[in-house]
């Protein structure tokens, strides 16, 4: 019991560490001023934030685990194209005079445990034009699609797969 | 080339001007409201870049950070008259 | 270019000013609103000036949508229509109207180099900002040192407005003290059931907070400064409290913390003017607060930016959880 | 070579601006708020991401550069979340999805 204790502080110890580390990168980026006080002050607007994160409960569970996973860039760059083929597809049916739509709401089980995957999951179908996340809730994904067949390809389960498969390790 | 756009920008700005007055309904106003806030950064950046100051780019993320706080702000209104409405009917029972 | 884009905006402004006028429905007008106040930043930022576009940003962007809708739901949907006189109300404002378009035939053109503005005090503070306070952002230095009294006073607003506020709604249903924190939070506060956001949320106030702290502290490099910054913290707790609900807001940053912050920035500002004083310098003067009279100006701009900071937020914390807290009481 | 890269920035600029202003479209014909939605997250993902990775091209390696980086990071996290919590929204008021036209309705009522 009490190993677990000690363990669970220093990840969270370490979690605060890797905070800090991300925010200092983001000030350093942001900033572009090298000099002495601005920083200093840095340094104390990181402490005092991952401070307040702390306030905040963030590092009470293991709601985040920071860690970068490779398969990411992979998942990444097959979304771009599936937002790009969708957009030029939704861009053609705005234009078409004619308004070709055929909207129906799906719900989709999402195939990934964790709830971040699951907002990964949704967050994803929202960024692809012709879907769009209505809700989630213990796991069912409420998706409203602009046409049958962008249902049908939200059904098929690749997107769906494919985040389930960003945890595997 | 930049112009192009700007005006493109500026001419969504404008149509989705219309759609928060046309509405119908509340909820396409807070839409219209959202698309209102992503043209602005975009806007903002390009205009940042043209004129030739990029660290006026701060203004265009602080609106990226913030300004769907607006939408869940009005989310949360929503919901409270959502649990107000459902006690008071539970009252008048 | 710039003056057709900015005729465009200024053509959407008017648009939208007269439609918040016309509607009846007060959600609607709050939504113009938030319209009106991006077409605001805009027109500021078309016009050179950063600084108070940044301010518009950070507080029309989030934080006013979120206290209007706090005042709403304390009242009615609807403008209720009184039995005012309408057609004198016109009759007035269109005098008013000509009045002040009568009194611009009189101003300079914009951005004549012959204008006043542009002949005395302008030129002498570019001028000075260099030798005397040496930082890039003249604004700043405008702001924070050349006219010290002038922010001291607007901070004294801020600060006045929320006592204001607090006197009318701060006495409402009395918030728990910190005796009884430990009971445990209503699991229906807050948008705790809402996934996406409540996660999205999570990893974005860690940032926002960084992001304003680095507006706070880089006021003398570019746009930003104490107001800004301020808003932005107090956006970033702001989303805390909607996502997490207002009574776990309420324990990382307790009332009286947002009390002090607020009091406390206004008597950091006023009391390094009182310390410049001592030193046998001016009010606000802050050249004597070390020996070398330049790092002294940035010691000074420094204490009096975090001040301001401190007390817009504290400000605007203690109205927002003095409209929540009224909001809360009703459905319990 | 810095002429391609100008090629490129302005093509991936223009590119944008259309789908900006076919989203615009889109939010104006679409016939009820659901359909709506689809196309104003044309203008959100698409429009944006060509715009800003546009300027980014013409920005090069720079702070500026990364602090667009930035932009385009964060409006892709907080677009499709405004979105999920407007629709949220729509649907505990009661706006059915299915139904071709919403009418004007009230708030909180």
């Amino acid at each position: 019991m009490a190993q677990t204790v000690t363990e669970s502080r220093w990840r969270a110890r370490f979690s605060q560490l890797l905070l800090f580390l991300m925010l200092a990168i983001a000030w350093i980026f942001w900033s572009g001023v090298f000099k002495p006080i601005p920083l200093g002050l840095g340094v104390f607007s990181c402490v005092l934030t991952v401070y307040l994160a702390r306030r905040m409960g963030y590092f009470d569970n293991q709601f985040f685990t920071l860690r970068f996973r490779p398969q990411l860039i992979g998942y990444l760059a097959w979304l771009t194209r599936e937002v790009v083929l969708s957009s030029l597809d939704v861009a053609r049916i705005v234009l078409d005079p004619r308004l070709p739509i055929s909207p129906r709401v799906v719900e989709l089980e999402a195939t990934a445990q964790h709830p971040v995957d699951q907002v990964i999951l949704g967050n994803s179908i929202t960024l692809t034009p012709g879907t769009l996340t209505l809700d989630v809730h213990n796991g069912i994904l409420k998706v409203h699609c602009l046409t049958e067949e962008g249902a049908q390809a939200l059904m098929s389960g690749e997107m769906n797969r494919r985040v389930a498969a960003l945890r595997g390790d | 080339m930049y112009y192009v756009a700007i005006i493109a920008t500026l001419t969504t700005m404008a149509l989705a001007l219309i759609r928060a007055l046309l509405g119908p309904s509340v909820y396409d106003r807070v839409l219209a409201v959202n698309m209102f806030g992503t043209k602005t950064v975009l806007l903002l950046s390009i205009i940042a870049f043209l004129s030739g100051r990029p660290d006026f780019l701060d203004l265009a993320l602080a609106y990226a950070l913030i300004n769907f706080i607006g939408v869940l702000a009005v989310l949360e209104f929503f919901r409270r008259g959502a649990i107000r409405k459902a006690s008071n009917n539970k009252a008048g029972d | 270019m710039t003056f057709l884009f900015s005729a465009f905006v200024l053509t959407l402004l008017v648009v939208t000013a007269l439609a918040i006028v016309r509607t009846g429905n007060l959600f609607v007008a709050i939504m113009l609103t938030g319209i009106f106040s991006l077409l605001m930043a805009v027109i500021f930022f078309l016009l050179d000036a950063p600084d108070v576009a940044l301010t518009e940003a950070t507080i029309g962007a989030g934080i006013s949508t979120v206290l209007f809708l706090g005042a709403l739901a304390l009242t009615g949907e609807h403008e209720r229509t009184g039995s005012t006189n309408r057609p004198l109300a016109l009759v007035v404002v269109i005098a008013t109207a000509l009045i002040v378009i009568y009194a611009t035939f009189d101003k300079p053109r914009f951005g004549d180099p012959q204008a006043p503005v542009q002949q005395h005090v302008a030129p002498w503070y570019l001028e000075h900002t260099p030798e005397s306070i040496d930082i890039p952002n003249s604004v700043t230095a405008v702001l924070g040192s050349f006219r010290g009294y002038d922010t001291l006073g607007e901070v004294f607003v801020v600060f006045t407005a929320g006592i204001g506020v607090l006197i009318l709604l701060g006495s409402a249903p009395a918030m728990r003290s910190g005796k009884d924190r430990t009971r445990p939070v209503r699991s229906s506060e807050g948008l705790r059931h809402y996934l996406i956001p409540r996660v999205v949320g999570r990893f974005l106030i860690p940032v926002i907070l960084l992001f304003g702290l680095y507006v706070q502290f880089h006021g003398d490099y570019g746009p930003g400064g104490g107001f800004q910054a301020g808003a932005l913290i107090a956006a970033a707790f702001i989303l805390y409290a909607l996502l997490e609900g207002k009574e776990q807001a309420l324990a990382v940053l307790p009332r009286q913390v947002l009390t002090a912050l607020m009091v406390g920035g206004a008597l950091l500002y006023g009391g390094v003017g009182v310390a410049s004083m001592l030193l046998g310098g001016n009010f606000l003067d802050y050249s004597v607060l070390t020996s070398n009279p330049i790092t002294g100006q940035h010691i000074g701009l420094l204490l009096i930016e975090v001040g301001v900071g401190a007390t817009v937020m504290g400000v605007l914390l203690s109205v927002f959880h003095a409209f929540a807290a009224r909001g809360g009481h009703e459905k319990c | 070579m810095g002429v391609l890269l100008d090629a490129i920035s302005w093509l991936l600029l223009s590119l944008g601006g259309v789908f900006v202003f076919i989203g615009g479209l889109g939010a104006l014909r679409m016939p009820n708020l659901y359909t709506r939605m689809h196309a104003a997250s044309l203008t959100d993902t698409m429009g944006a991401v060509l715009i800003i990775v546009g300027i980014m091209l013409q920005a090069g390696a720079s702070l500026a550069a990364i602090k667009l980086f930035a932009i385009l990071l964060f409006l892709l996290l907080t677009s499709p979340t405004a979105s999920n919590a407007l629709a949220s929204a729509a649907l505990l008021a009661g706006m059915r999805p299915g139904e071709a036209r919403t009418e004007d309705e009230e708030p909180g009522k």
